[in-house]
């Protein structure tokens, strides 16, 4: 029997290594998979490469497990909002290396490792110095920057229900990074809303099939940890 | 002779939202451009879309409706309206780059009069700037309005000959909607379609770094 | 007030031109949009290139598009199956152009125009007759060939259920290509099993989102005619 | 002396089937390959792909029971298990292209000792050759194994040194399984690792173009 749900958040995230190249969901605070972030705290590993659409809010979450000094270098598009004051800390202090992408080459990236596609042409960011050092090649008449696909080790998302074939859905919003992310990584680890039968999500609705999905937490798991520390 | 009151933000908004024809696809920029949308009424649909994945937003909710579930670019809660759907964040870029969006209204730092468009870093030293969907918004639709204040603050001109900035693409803005006009970016300079009521020609240029020409129908630009 | 229904076949596709690119939906039988096809006979349209997965069966749909003289040239993955006698016929006669595309890259191509991607890499078809010509290159030790996009000026597909705004959903394997070409087609016509009211489709569950669907018109338009002649 | 009855085609899939492993997924080619499906007990949970965009395939209908808008890859009819999910073909060919298949099982015209895979064409002049989805399982599974007779109807060897036929993708054949033998690719030859019960070795290497080598623990191939 195929069952991909664990029993912790611990054995979740047990087995990222120091240096693994982990994605994190989320858009803001919607789809951030908190409890997950908190885990891999408690579990140690060091020396992160975070790819993330943000840089993390106040102090729990990405924020919390950057404040632990345990990312290297973050890939994302907007470290800066409201409340990014550990990465603004940390990255002033030069605790931080920062390689910022425009947030739909980030996508594209992300998708392209998951498609086994290794470089693609887009147009985003010619003539801009996000394209420095980069190929520049005419296409039809027409600049194109050389991308390439950015793999990740671990991928860490938020679904609304899974089952434990790993397929899940998603709430509204809350959807955003997490499928090409989970396209792209090795191991994606959910923590699910909701655990649901196998064959009761309808095979037409399933957001992101199971084969995307190494493991899978609930949310409330005995360990879960929303706050930090 | 006294200066005409510029338009507030919210008349900007409204005069922009004037000129986008029901059915189009339309992504709107965090700040200013975020208000367009209060002033498209919905009998004239009009679909929005955010980067986040979100095609169809509607209003604002009432205060204590927000859905946490349920945020736009700039992370403010939205509803969303009758015929709205939801796509993961490759398929939302997807729209913006493969040119499906009819129009992109973003906010800017510095437009060009080759239509240059400045909106994401005031300078090449600035520490940590975000880029967030500017450049590909900028690279990827079918039309790029700006809106913005015609001047900074301290009264320096943001429709220049060339960008001083870093920019966010090339030759991208169509037109730009400021407090005091409605221009159309001409290659060689801006061509002014609208000037405030009140507001002298010869004012406007003085406000401005690139060469203005008048439309062959410029008009007064009134609040929509 | 936004309304992509059409209230026939003949106004559906009444304006694809000579010369047309025509992305062609459907995996065998299943999402075929036959009907669609049946109207651009009627319409008369030419000279037209047709992208599609198979090379039509029998002598409808498809087929019969071809055997009326009416395509140049097809693009397509596996032009023979059981059935494909007017594909057989009229290659072998001289009377039809093919570029033969492995349905994986067939897909990607298309999926690439949608994205606004010109060019993209891919290790399909390295070392074989199909990369021919095309450029190759080494990334990170491992060779790829660099495919095209592939736009198509229409794309004909069949959905389950569709709203005035054009969001549609698919039924089971219906869905295949339907999806990648209308991303990539500039205009995009859907024939819909069933018309539903604007918001009685769940945003969570939309496939198609009407960003991508132009035309609707309902598979029982009075001048629907599913079998040719 | 007689030489032993080849497996069937039947126990040929039956044998292919008994070394894939609980959680894998899978790809199954047109035709022989499909075969393998039905020798997978329910109970051990593999999850088969088709290219046409679904994952979870299930045993075939029962006669009466098809649904017309559910086929396989060949066109014909199936069912889905629970946990089955439905995509587009540009996702189901990621999970080909992205290297998310444990195993690809395919058909072959030929296969090369180097893992040269020939498998959609049979001459460089074949007037209208199909090539599916071949190229891309070829190129994009974690592995690939081959499921074919040991030879073609006329009795030449489908092992080759070389293959003769065009490429469907170079070096990805991992292990084939014939009516003879189950052969692992070896860089210079293949190795035997299961002969068909009373064939001798040296009846093997006659019918097989392609040096052959004992593996260490060399056993006979018996239908599962």
């Amino acid at each position: 029997m195929i069952n991909k749900i664990v029993d912790s958040y611990a054995a979740a995230v047990a087995d990222i290594r120091d240096g693994a190249v982990v994605a994190v969901g989320g858009f803001g605070e919607v789809g951030m998979p908190t409890e997950l972030l908190h885990a891999l705290i408690e579990q140690g590993a060091k020396d992160l490469t975070v790819i993330a659409n943000n840089a993390g809010v106040g102090h729990t979450g990405l924020a919390a497990l950057m404040e632990a000094g345990r990312i290297r270098k973050i890939i994302c598009s907007f470290p800066r909002s409201g409340g990014s004051v550990v990465f603004e800390k940390m990255y002033a202090a030069g605790k931080l290396e920062l390689e910022l992408v425009p947030q739909g080459t980030l996508a594209e990236r992300l998708r392209a490792a998951g498609a086994g596609i290794p470089a693609f042409y887009t147009p985003t960011g010619v003539g801009t110095k996000l394209a420095h050092g980069k190929e520049v090649r005419e296409i039809d008449g027409k600049e194109y920057v050389l991308e390439r696909a950015l793999p990740a080790d671990v991928a860490l998302i938020r679904v609304w229900q899974a089952d434990r074939w790993g397929n899940a859905t998603f709430m509204l919003s809350g959807r955003n990074f997490a499928h090409p992310m989970a396209m792209a990584a090795r191991q994606t680890i959910a923590m699910a809303h909701g655990i649901t039968e196998l064959g009761t999500l309808d095979p037409d609705h399933v957001h992101l099939p199971g084969i995307f999905v190494h493991r899978v937490v609930a949310l409330d798991a005995p360990d879960r940890r929303s706050h930090y520390p | 002779m006294t200066e005409p009151q510029p338009l507030s933000r919210k008349a900007m908004a409204a005069r922009a939202a004037a000129d986008i024809p029901e059915g189009w696809y339309v992504n709107l920029g965090i700040g200013m451009p975020t208000m367009v949308a209060d002033y498209v009424p919905l009998e004239r649909e009009v679909v929005f879309h955010s980067e986040n994945g979100i095609l169809g937003v509607g209003p604002a909710p009432a205060k204590g409706q927000e859905n946490p579930w349920l945020v736009n670019a700039g992370k403010q809660p939205i509803t969303l309206r009758p015929g709205a759907s939801i796509c993961h964040h490759a398929d939302s870029f997807l729209m913006i780059r493969g040119g499906h969006l009819d129009l992109c209204i973003l906010g800017a730092f510095e437009v060009a009069m080759n239509g240059d468009l400045a909106n994401w870093a005031t300078s090449e030293n600035d520490t940590a700037p975000g880029v967030g969907g500017a450049m590909d918004l900028a690279a990827g639709a079918k039309r790029i309005w700006v809106l913005m204040e015609h001047t900074t603050k301290d009264g320096r001109p943001k429709l220049v000959r060339s960008c001083g900035y870093p920019l966010t693409a090339p030759r991208v803005v169509k037109r730009v909607y400021t407090n005091l006009a409605v221009l159309d970016v001409a290659g060689e300079g801006f061509v002014v379609r609208e000037i405030l009521d009140g507001l002298s020609f010869e004012s406007l240029q003085a406000r401005t770094d690139a060469p203005l020409s008048r439309a062959p129908d410029l008009r007064t630009l009134a609040a929509h």
